[in-house]
Order: structure tokens, then sequence, then C-alpha cells
């Protein structure tokens, strides 16, 4: 067994005891702290599948910014010392069934299908190749979505201002609804 | 040949008084109004003179024969290439005579009610309607084919309904009015059923191709049968049905008297001379195919005529309304007519009782608006209708007393008066045919004698009444038409008819049968002498009669209960076991349905709304379960 | 620009014009300017029309326009009249006119009534000048869903059910007649050349018998579900009876036209063979509606529902000329949509204007209206004896058309069935008589309606000019039935071409 | 670096996540933890894409940057969930995805 077969089984490993401790875990903040060890054997798996400029970006923005929301956002709605009620055994066997039936048709389909390896040379994906890339205007430029993924994110921004707004429209009227 | 095209002027002076008058009458006032449209009816009146002149005396005969003539003739609306309606005018024998009739009836009748509708509200309306009257019965009388006859035959109608019901606010008359129109409008549509029959097999409405012995409905003869007649025999029947409900035959006679809620000057004019004989005209008209091509139809008309006669004068022994006597007076005479041309045959002295029936169309038009006037007289001076409350009125109204005797001598059939002359022919066409009819005939006569007598005796002798205020003589606008019409009743006997209106056109001669005419005079003296015996003076004979028979008495008195039955199948039956039950199934049945698959589909949607639950994750499994179903469906059922 | 189009610019334009002004009287003011101007439009066109007639212009339709809309499907804005469009444009401009000023007391919502009233018939104008079978379809919707805020706005009694039920019924109708129409499209053109929608085009392919079979009764439900045909007919008598005044007249008066005319112009005119084929079932449908109508009609106590039951009878007739193929009958059946739209539109403005003053329609409750109400009970009287069939007005024509038209049909059955049809005059005769009776004439039954005002000026030009028009196609009818009987003839050869009687 | 893993694994290993993800969001109740869920889901489509491009098109960076853009959908997704979630504690003072039914039928 070679090295990087340990690596990946050892990052394998960890995603997917996170994972399942994420969706499982009855205290919100240790969900969340799940979910940061996840991203951040996913960004492994970037490393190990060579994009170094991905699995940054996977460390930067998602464990570091998404995370850092998601436990603001906990920390205003929740409770830290708080545990969740377990979830209905009804409810989580049909939802388990549901997911393991999905799963268990994508495997054997994965494993049914035969791929067939490329041929072609490898190509190293660089800073500057990936710059290039993004900002070219080519066939193969990405100009277009990156100006678009922009303006979404602006627009993201703006919408969530607005809409946790205190004394925004939706404010208003349940103030209303008390009257 | 002379031009007789100014003859549409006939049509078009009464229906533009009609539309004026009718638009315009009361703004210009009721003494303007009466001028005008009796005026109007003078011009018309003169203008037919003036044609029957020029037709019978100063028109040269193609061979002895009587030409039918096409004054005027427009395509009104055309249908197929062969079936077109077209409006004109016609100008032969019966349609000549027929003017002279309705405008002469017309006229009078227009001056007499110019005093007798005197102060009445509606003056302008009622002349208007004369004036629609008269421009329908015109176009009737000189329709060049029979979808105009209709046309004008549906407008006779109306008019008839608009003048029945002039006192709208009366129930009674509002019903009467219904009455009349529902059921001559259901025997048109026998009428109508038949012109569709006769002119499916003819692909012609003309009269002259109709008529003509040698053309194709007289051709078409042996045609087709059904039920064992031929079709034209069939489609002639249909076309009687509507002359017998225009003319009061039975069974279509009930709207007949009760049409008498009408001012009397209408009833005059409408239901007793001109309107109701229109059946008579009917049959007349088509009579050379009735007579060559459908026996079996005219034998129909004959039978239903002289049944008619003999029923309405039973039950017009037995009233008592003076208007309702003279209606089913009325009745009776037409079946007299019916008869006579139901006996009569084609061509030559064959065409006897054709000539007769015309006469006596003629004749019964005068002295029959002559009784209705004078009956008009009366009730304006007495203000009823019921002669048992009226009696020594002869002292009061000589003029009407007079005129009126000359009129019921004339019905009765005493030499020298014009009923006489027209009612022997009648009854010699019958005798040399058909000798049950010619038997029920006399017994008509004598009845009639019987019951016009009693009237008169009813009215102008028996009891002494005392009256709220003294009865006094009419206006001379009144007795004037009176007076006219009772010298027509007494001179209109010497008209030649058999030289003018034949059944051919052509001449022929004809005699009083003395054989036949004495005894029928005698009939008609014994029943005068009876009434008289019974109602000259005051005495109880008539109780005690009506007691001996007192069946057969009230059944006349009843009028066979013939109003009841039909009361009984159109309220029982037609509103209760027909309408009723379709209203209710068009809203439970069929409505019922509709709103049924409304209340499924809204039932059906509350129960699935429940899926809406609102629990984002009941929707998130749904929609994975799914998708894995139909991935697992995809892939290893589809492809496998 | 051609003159058709003016008849679907001029009511937009006046529905802008509405819009745009402030008070009541002034939104009156434009409408009535903007139809009026429509029925001189109108006014003009038949003109025009006769014109191109006379010189000779023998083409199926005159005015035809054609613009493509819709490239990949074959669409077109495709415009064009023959003498049928014409007098049905004719009618409707006369009866929108009317409506507006029968609704001249409308005080609820003026505004939206008037815009929603014209939007209504612009859809009509649009259907009767398309003949595109698309566009035809699209006008079709437009005039049917304003009807549904028409009546549940304005309405009167249970109007929230009706509105529904007739929007629901008419909806359910265009879904057939939508897949009857698509049918039509889909087979529309021999293999190879293009699908297309223009009806003229179809006309001259005779499209698969096969594919008839399934379409024809698909159209011609579709379309009669509008022309009241038994048993889709009960939309009518609760729509009719709590639609408002100018409504119930459009309704009645224009939109079951539609129904008349698209069974005519499409069902017919591009199937005959399968409507050869199955013209029996309907033909007994079709009688048993003009008999159960008036049946129906004569035990009725509600004004509305009488009249309801009345147009049943009468549309029924329409279509039963229809199915009698052949010129006479269908130029009767032409004539008779015309007659019954202006006498019944005429009826209906009377009904309103009669309970707009004694607050009930239930004859049962009112009373010798002649005396205290003589202008509207005389023209009551009118509408009611053009309705019974009197000579000198329209409903005689008509009538007489079909009847005799219907009767030269060779074959036994269809006489037959004639005949049971004509038994209809007596039985209209009844109820229209009854009406009368009861509710004009007799002592009046209520004094509280002793006072009440006759007329009013714009009531007057409303029911006047239905008048004028009801007497006038009765005294002249030959122009107008030569009109349409002229172009009524390429239709009647395309029906003989493709399969002789 | 990625010699004798072959292709298969790493989807194996992106469906489980998947499936563990969509696990959690079928059954917590939490909106946020819902939320991570999502993270996750969407996490294991950007696993397939780079093993795909790795594995079948190496001379091409069509899945990378369709990560890339993945992870700022995201982002943008996350913020204005967060923003909502808030929003919706305001109003109900709860987060319970179960409480919040407002728009069934």
């Amino acid at each position: 067994m070679i090295a990087n077969q340990i690596m990946f089984f050892l990052l394998s490993a960890m995603i997917i005891v996170f994972s399942v401790l994420t969706v499982t875990s009855r205290k919100i903040l240790r969900a969340a702290v799940y979910l940061l060890l996840v991203l951040v054997s996913t960004s492994g798996l970037y490393f190990m599948l060579n994009y170094q400029f991905l699995a940054a970006i996977q460390l930067t923005l998602y464990a570091g910014g998404i995370v850092v929301l998601i436990i603001f956002s906990i920390l205003l709605t929740s409770h830290i010392s708080q545990k969740f009620e377990p979830t209905g055994w009804k409810k989580s066997l049909l939802s388990a069934l549901a997911s393991a039936a999905g799963a268990i048709l994508a495997i054997t389909t994965i494993l049914d299908f035969k791929f067939g390896a490329s041929r072609e040379a490898a190509m190293e994906v660089d800073m500057h190749a990936i710059g290039k890339s993004l900002l070219s205007l080519d066939y193969d430029g990405y100009i277009l979505p990156f100006e678009v993924i922009s303006i979404l994110l602006l627009a993201a921004m703006i919408a969530g201002i607005v809409i946790a707004k205190k004394g925004g429209p939706a404010d208003q009227e349940s103030q209303n609804l008390k009257q | 040949m002379i031009n007789f095209t100014y003859t549409v002027w006939i049509l078009i002076i009464p229906f533009i008084m009609f539309i004026f008058l009718g638009l315009a009458g009361h703004k210009i006032g009721p003494k303007l109004s009466g001028l005008l449209g009796t005026g109007a009816l003078a011009v018309i009146t003169a203008l037919s003179y003036i044609t029957a002149y020029k037709y019978f005396f100063a028109t040269p005969k193609a061979g002895d024969v009587f030409k039918a003539i096409l004054a005027a003739n427009t395509t009104w609306l055309q249908f197929t290439d062969k079936l077109h309606i077209d409006i004109g005018v016609l100008v032969d024998p019966i349609s000549v005579m027929m003017l002279i009739v309705v405008t002469t009836v017309s006229f009078m009748v227009h001056i007499y009610s110019t005093g007798y509708m005197k102060g009445e509200k509606g003056y302008e309306r009622y002349f208007a309607f004369l004036s629609l009257f008269s421009f329908s019965m015109l176009g009737l009388v000189v329709a060049p084919n029979i979808f105009q006859m209709y046309i004008f035959w549906e407008l006779v109608g109306v008019s008839s309904y608009l003048l029945i019901g002039f006192y709208y606010e009366k129930p009674s008359a509002v019903a009467a009015s219904k009455k009349a129109f529902i059921v001559t409008r259901f025997a048109d549509l026998g009428f109508l059923i038949g012109i569709l029959l006769l002119s499916f097999h003819t692909k012609t409405f003309d009269f002259i191709t109709l008529t003509d012995p040698s053309g194709p409905a007289i051709a078409q003869a042996g045609g087709a049968s059904f039920l064992g007649l031929s079709v034209i025999t069939w489609s002639m029947i249909f076309v009687y049905l509507g002359g017998a409900g225009k003319s009061a035959m039975f069974p279509f006679h009930i709207w007949l008297p009760d049409a008498m809620e009408g001012p009397t000057p209408v009833s005059a004019l409408i239901h007793a001379a001109t309107m109701v004989v229109a059946g008579v005209y009917l049959v007349a008209r088509m009579f050379p195919v009735y007579s060559l091509a459908a026996p079996v139809a005219l034998k129909v008309v004959a039978y239903v005529g002289g049944f008619s006669s003999l029923f309405a004068a039973i039950i017009a022994c037995t009233q008592t309304d003076i208007k309702r006597v003279l209606a089913y007076s009325t009745i009776s005479q037409i079946g007299y007519m019916m008869l006579a041309l139901g006996v009569s045959g084609y061509g030559g002295h064959e065409g006897l009782g054709y000539m007769a029936s015309m006469f006596h169309l003629f004749t019964h038009a005068l002295f029959k608006a002559l009784l209705f006037l004078g009956a008009g007289a009366i009730i304006h001076a007495v203000h009823t209708n019921l002669m048992t409350e009226m009696g020594g009125l002869r002292k009061y109204l000589p003029i009407t007393h007079l005129t009126f005797l000359i009129a019921c001598l004339t019905i009765a059939g005493i030499p020298p008066f014009s009923g006489f002359f027209s009612k022997d022919e009648i009854l010699a066409a019958a005798f040399q045919s058909n000798k049950i009819l010619f038997a029920v005939e006399y017994a008509v006569a004598g009845l009639t004698a019987f019951y016009m007598f009693r009237l008169y005796f009813n009215i102008f002798w028996g009891k002494e009444t005392q009256y709220q205020h003294t009865p006094h003589e009419a206006p001379f606008s009144m007795t004037i038409p009176l007076i006219i019409l009772a010298l027509g009743a007494v001179f209109a006997g010497w008209i030649p008819f058999n030289k003018l209106v034949t059944s051919d056109g052509q001449a022929f001669e004809s005699s009083i049968e003395w054989g036949v005419a004495i005894p029928s005079i005698l009939i008609g003296v014994l029943g005068i002498f009876v009434a008289m015996v019974m109602y000259r003076k005051e005495n109880n004979i008539p109780e005690r009669l009506a007691a001996t028979f007192k069946n057969t008495y009230k059944l006349a008195y009843h009028k066979f209960y013939i109003d009841e039955f039909y009361l009984f199948v159109t309220k029982k039956i037609i509103f209760r076991y027909i309408s009723e039950p379709i209203a209710w199934f068009d809203r439970h049945i069929i409505d019922g349905t509709m709103n049924s698959i409304a209340t499924v589909t809204q039932v059906v949607s509350f129960r699935i709304r429940k899926f809406q639950s609102g629990q984002l994750q009941q929707y998130a499994f749904v929609f994975i379960s799914g998708a894995v179903l139909l991935a697992v469906l995809m892939i290893y059922i589809w492809y496998w | 620009m051609n003159i058709l189009t003016f008849f679907v610019v001029i009511p937009v334009l006046t529905i802008t014009g509405i819009i745009l002004v402030k008070d009541i009287k002034r939104v009156k003011l434009v409408a009535s300017i903007g139809m009026g101007l429509q029925l001189l439009l109108a006014a003009l066109l038949v003109v025009l029309y006769i014109m191109q007639r006379r010189a000779g212009n023998t083409e199926e339709m005159l005015f035809i326009k054609d613009f493509v809309w819709f490239k990949s499907l074959n669409i077109h804005f495709a415009l064009g009249v023959d003498g049928i469009s014409v007098a049905m444009i004719a009618l409707t401009s006369v009866v929108v006119f009317a409506g507006v000023f029968a609704s001249w007391e409308m005080a609820f919502l003026t505004k939206e009534f008037f815009v929603s009233l014209i939007l209504l018939a612009t859809g009509v104008f649009g259907f009767f000048i398309s003949i595109d079978l698309f566009t035809m379809f699209l006008f079709y919707e437009l005039a049917v869903i304003p009807m549904y805020l028409l009546i549940g706005v304005w309405g009167s009694g249970p109007k929230e059910y009706s509105a529904m039920k007739l929007t629901l019924m008419l909806m359910g109708a265009s879904a057939i007649l939508f897949v009857g129409i698509l049918g039509i499209y889909f087979h529309s053109a021999p293999d190879g050349e293009p699908l297309t929608f223009n009806i003229l085009r179809i006309s001259n392919y005779v499209i698969p018998i096969q594919a008839q079979r399934v379409f024809f009764p698909m159209t011609f439900v579709g379309f009669g579900v509008l022309g009241a045909l038994f048993p889709f007919h009960t939309w009518s008598p609760d729509g009719h009876s709590s639609a408002p005044t100018a409504v119930s007249m459009l309704h009645a008066g224009v939109l079951m036209k539609l129904g008349g005319y698209g069974a005519f112009r499409v069902a017919i005119f591009l199937m005959p063979e399968a409507a050869k084929e199955m013209s029996w079932i309907f033909i007994i449908l079709t009688s048993i509606s003009v008999i159960y109508g008036a049946f129906g009609a004569m035990v009725q106590k509600d004004l509305k529902y009488i009249n309801a039951y009345s147009s049943v009878s009468h549309c029924g007739l329409v279509l039963f000329a229809i199915l009698m193929m052949n010129k006479t009958a269908m130029t009767g059946a032409v004539l008779q949509m015309i007659s019954h739209g202006l006498m019944t539109a005429l009826f209906f403005a009377l009904i309103g204007m009669i309970y707009g003053r004694t607050h009930t329609r239930l004859i049962n409750e009112m009373g010798g209206l002649m005396k205290i109400i003589p202008f509207l009970s005389v023209c009551y009287v009118i509408a009611g004896l053009a309705s019974l069939g009197l000579p000198g007005l329209s409903g005689f024509v008509a009538e007489m058309t079909i009847f005799v038209g219907a009767f030269q049909h060779p074959d036994l059955f269809h006489r037959i069935t004639t005949i049971i049809a004509i038994t209809s005059i007596v039985i209209t005769a009844v109820y229209i008589l009854r009406v009368i009776a009861i509710l004009l004439l007799g002592p009046s039954r209520d004094n509280q309606y002793e006072h009440m005002n006759d007329a009013k000026w714009y009531e007057k030009i409303s029911t006047v000019i239905l008048i004028a028009c009801v007497a006038a196609i009765g005294l002249a009818p030959f122009w107008l039935s030569s009109m349409i009987g002229t172009s009524m003839q390429p239709v009647i050869d395309k029906i003989l071409a493709v399969n002789p009687f | 670096m990625n010699a004798g893993i072959p292709i298969q694994f790493f989807l194996i290993l992106a469906t489980l996540m998947f499936f563990v993800g969509v696990y959690g969001f079928l059954s917590r109740r939490n909106l946020i933890t819902i939320l991570m869920s999502l993270e996750l889901v969407l996490n294991s489509v950007n696993i397939n894409f780079m093993a795909f491009n790795r594995y079948l098109f190496p001379h091409k960076m069509e899945g990378m940057f369709f990560s890339l853009f993945i992870i700022a959908v995201v982002a943008a997704e996350a913020a204005v969930a967060i923003a909502i979630i808030l929003n919706i504690y305001r109003r109900f003072t709860t987060i319970n995805v179960e409480d919040v039914d407002e728009m069934k039928y």
C-alpha cells in the first residue's frame, strides 16, 4: 500500500465520519466544527489531485468564510449549550432509507460503468494558466461567468443585508400582526 | 291589356298609415287620426272598386275565361333558384271580389268606429291597428303566391291579437287575445308544414303554377304516397288546417267566441266579415289542387265544414251574450261555405258549390258585419252584452231595429234578401253531390233562423226592461254604415256570381232550384215562427224546454266542454306534464350533472391539497424518493 | 392600413381613452364615441363590401391582409371577410353600441366596467375578422375572459357561482376546441408542405377522413357549447340571469353567435365529410335543443330565465340549420344569428330597464306595465313578436329561410326533424304571449310601481336602434339574404365538390 | 499523486457524502443544520467535478472552474440563506423547520 493510497483512505475516512457526525450531532456548534473538519479534509483531497489553487480556495473561502458565517448565525439564534431533541425515529428511518437507496443506486451505477482512462497529457494547472483563462475572451475563456459571479456575490451581499436588516418589510409586518 | 300596377297602392297606403299613426298618432290627436285612417280607407275602397270594374267589365277576356293577372311582383326573399317569396298583387276574380268585401266592410267599420270609439283611450292606437289589419288582410287577398299569403296570414293574426286585446287592462280580453293567437298559430303550423310539403314536391310557391290544372302540383297527384294518401293530399290537408284555424272550424273554433272581447266594430270587421273567411278564401285559392289532385282533402273540408256548421248552430241557440251568439253563427255560416267548397267539382256547372261558397262569403260579409255593427249600436245604447238584460228596444232604436231585422231575415234565408240566393246555391250544390250533408244543412238553416230570431225578439221585443238611463239611437256616424250595409244585404243577391266568380273563370248558367229552395224557405219560416212563439212575449216556454232537454241544453250551453278540454290539455298536460318536468329536468339532471362534475373536482382537490403541507422536509423527501424511483425506472426497466 | 385592422384598433384606442380620462361622464362619452365610430366603420365596411362585389370581385374573402406572427408555427394575423362575417360584424357593432347606452347608469366601477365590456367587444370583432385559426381562437378566448369579470363583479344574484360556471364550461369547451384546432392544424397540408392555420388554405385540402372523424366532433362541440348545444347549455340561464344588462345583451346577442359562426366556419367548412357522416347525432341534439328550450321557457318565472331558455331554443335552430348543409338552410342560420342577436339584445336591454325600475324580474310580481311605462312595454311587445317570428320583423325571415332550406333536404330524416323543429314556433308563441300577458297587460298589480318613469333618452337610443335593425331586416331581407347567400355559395360548392348529396 | 487510486473511489466517496448530506437535510429540524447538510451536498459535487477533471480530461480545466464557481455560488447562497434564517428567527422566534409552515394550502 503506497503512501497516497493511505493518504486517500485516511482523508476519506475523516470525511465520512465527520459528515455523519455533522448531520447527527445533537449540539449545533459541534456540528459546525465537524463540518469544518469535513471541508478541510476535502481540501486535502484537492491537494492530492494536484489542484493546489482550488484547495487553497476551499480552505479560505469554505472553511474560513462560510463556516465562520454559520457559527455566527448559530450564536445569533441558539444557545450554545442547547441540545436538540433527537429526531423522531420514523423520520430518521425514512430519511435514512431514502438516502441509502439513493446511495446504493448511485454506487452500483458507478461500479457498473467502465471509465475509460484519458490518453491526453496532463495539464499543469498553475496560477498563471488559471488567471489567464479566467480573464480570457477566447473560446476557453471564463470572463463572462467570472463577471456574472462577481455580480451575483454583490447581489447576495446586498440581499443578505436587506433581508436580515432590522425593521425591514417583514419586520414591519410582524409588528402589524402584533397590533 | 289594362295596367293594374296601381293596385300596389292598395297595400302601400294602409301600411304607411299604420306606421304613421303608430308612431305619430298620439302627437296629432284622436280626431285627425280617425280622419286620416278613414280617409285612407276611402281611397283604397275607391281603388278597389275601380279595379273591380276594370277587371270584370273593361278587360277583354281571353276566350270566355277571366285570366289571372299578375299586376305587380317583386322578389322579397330568395331561398333557392326556384323557391322565393315574392311580394306582389294578383288580380283574378276571387281576389277582386275579396278586395271589394274587405275594403267595403273595412271602410264601413272605420266610419262606424269614429262614432263608436269616440272618447276611448287609445283611439289613435285603434286606428293604427285597423290600418295594420286592412294592410295585412288586403295583402293576404291579393297574394300571388302561397308564401305571401302565409306572411299576411300571420300579420292578420297579429292584428287580430292586438285588436282583441285592445282593452288590455281587462284580464278577459288579454286571455282571449292570447287564446286567439295561440290557437290560430297552432293551426298555422299545419299551414306552414303544408306549404313546405307542397313546395318540396312542386318546387314553387306560385299560385298560378300551383293551380294550373296541367301544372306540377296536380301532376304530382299520383306521386309519392304516405299512409295511403298521396303527398299532395297530405299537404293540402295540412294547408287546410291553417284555413280551419283562421276560419274557426271545429276543433279550432274555440278562439272565436272569446275574441268577442275586442271592440265590437273589430268583431264585425275581423271576426265576422273578413279575417275569419280567410280560410275559405285559402281553400278557394287552392281549389283546383284540392279538386283535381286531393279529393280526399276536399272531402275532409266538406265534412268538417258541415259538422262545424251544425255544431255551432246548436251552441248558438243557448248562448245569451249577443256577440257570442253572433260568433257561433259566424262559425256556422263559415261551415256552410267550407261545405259548399267541399262538395264542389271543378269547372262549369260542376263548380256550382265553389261559386255558391264565394257568393255566400260575399253576402255573409255584408249581413254579418251589419249584425255586428247593429249589435254594437245596441251595446252602445244599453251598456251590456247580455240579451237577458235587454228587451223592447224597438222603440228606442228604430234604425238599428230595422237594419237588424233585415240582417236577420237575410241570414235566415228569406227571399228576396241576398242570403236566400247564396244559401240556395249552396243547398243546391250539396243536394247534387252529398245527401247527408244536404240534410245537415237543412237542419242548420232551421236552427239559424231560430237562434237569430231568438236574438231579435229577445232584444227588440220580449219583456219591457227598465234601463238605468233611456237608450237612444246611435249617432249618424254609426247609423249610416248600418243603412249602407243593409242596402247591400238586401240587394247583393242579384249580383250574377255565376258569370263572374267561378272555379275555372268561365261563366256558366245557374238558376234558382225551387225544389230545394222552397223547403228551405219553409224551414226558415218555421224557425222564425218557433222563435216568435217562444220569445216575442215574455213566457216560460224556453225554461220548460230547457228543463225537458236538460242534459242536451247544459251540454250546448257549456259549448260541449270543448274549452274545458283544451284547458285540460294545455294547463294540465302541456304545462304540468311536459314543461315543468322539462324545466325540472334541466335544472336538476342536466345542470345537476354539470354541478356534480364541479363538486367532484372540488372534493378531490380538497383531498389532495393535504400534500401541500408546508413541511419543507416532506417535500424534499418526496422529491428525492421520486428522483431515486425514476432513476431506478430509467436505468433498470427502460434500458434493460 | 387595411380597413379590417381598425376593427381591433378602435376598441383598443377606446380602452386607452377610457383609462386615461378621469370622471364617469367622460368615460361614458369616450365609450359611446368609440363604439359609435365602430358602428360607422361597420357601416362603411358593408358599403365597401357591397361595392366590391358589385364591381365584380368574386374572391371568396375580401380585404385580405396577412401578417406573419410566429414564424416557426406558421401563425399569422390573417384578416379577411366575406358576406357572412360582414353581417356578423355589423350585428356586433350595433349590439355593442346599444349595449353602451344600455349600461349608461352603471355607477359601480364604471371605468373598469366599460374597459371590460369593450375588451370583450374587441375579442368578438377580432374573431369575426380572422381567417387564421389560431388568431381566431385567441380572440375567442379574449372575448370569454372579460365575461367572468363582468358577471362576477357587476352581476346580480348568485353572481360568483354563475360567473364561475359560465367561465368553466366555456373554458372546458375551449380546451376541447383547441385540441380540435390543433388536430386540424396537424392535418392541414399534404406531406412536405408547411402546416398552416389559414382557413382558406386548409379548405383547399381534404383533411384525411380518419382525422376528421376525431376532430369534427371536438370542434363542433367546442363551438357548440358557446352556441348552447344541448346538453351543454346550462351555463346560459344562470349566466344570463346574473349578468348585468349590457353583458347579457352582448353575450346572448353576439358571443353566443361565435359558437354558431365557428361551428360553421371551422367545423363544417373544413371537415365537410365528417360533418356529413356525423351530422345526424347533432341534428338530433339540436332539434332537442329547439323544442326543449322552448318548453323550458314556458314555465319560468324570471324574465331573464325565460329569455335564456328562448335563446337556447333559437340558437339551437342556428346549429340545426348549419347541420343541414345546404345553401338555403345555412343562409338561414346566419340570418337567424343576426336576427336572434338583435332581438335578444333588445330583450335583455328591456329586461334590464324594467328591472332597474321595479327591482324584480319575477313576472308574477309585476303586471300592467303597459299603462305605466308604455314605451318600454311596446318595445317589449315588438321584441316578443320578433321572437315568435312575426312577418315584417327579422325572426320570420330567418326562421322561414331555415325551415324552407331544411325541408328541401332530400333525406326523409332531415325533413322529419325539420317538422319537429317547426313546432317550436307554436311553443315560442305560447311563452312569449304568456310573458306579455302577465307582465305588460292586465291591471296593474302593485301600486308601488305606479310612479315609474318611462324610458330616458339613452335607453331610447339603445332600444330604437335595435328595433330599427330588426324591422329593417324584416321588411327588406333581400339584400342581406343575398349578401350572405352569395358568400355561402363557395362554401356550399366546396362541400358539394367533395361529397355530393 | 493519485496513482493507484481508481476514479471509482472518489466517486463513491462523493456519493456517500452526498447522501449523508441528503439524510441530514431530510432528518434535521434546525434550519442551520439543514444548511450545513446542504454544504455537504455541494461539496460532494465539487469532489466529483475534480475527480472527473483529473481522471478523464486532464488536459482541460472545466471541472476546476466549475468547482470554483460553485464555491462562489455557495458563498452567496450561504449569505442569503443565513439572512433568511435570521429573519425567520425574528419572525417566529424559532428556526425549527417544522414550525415554519405558513406556505401550506
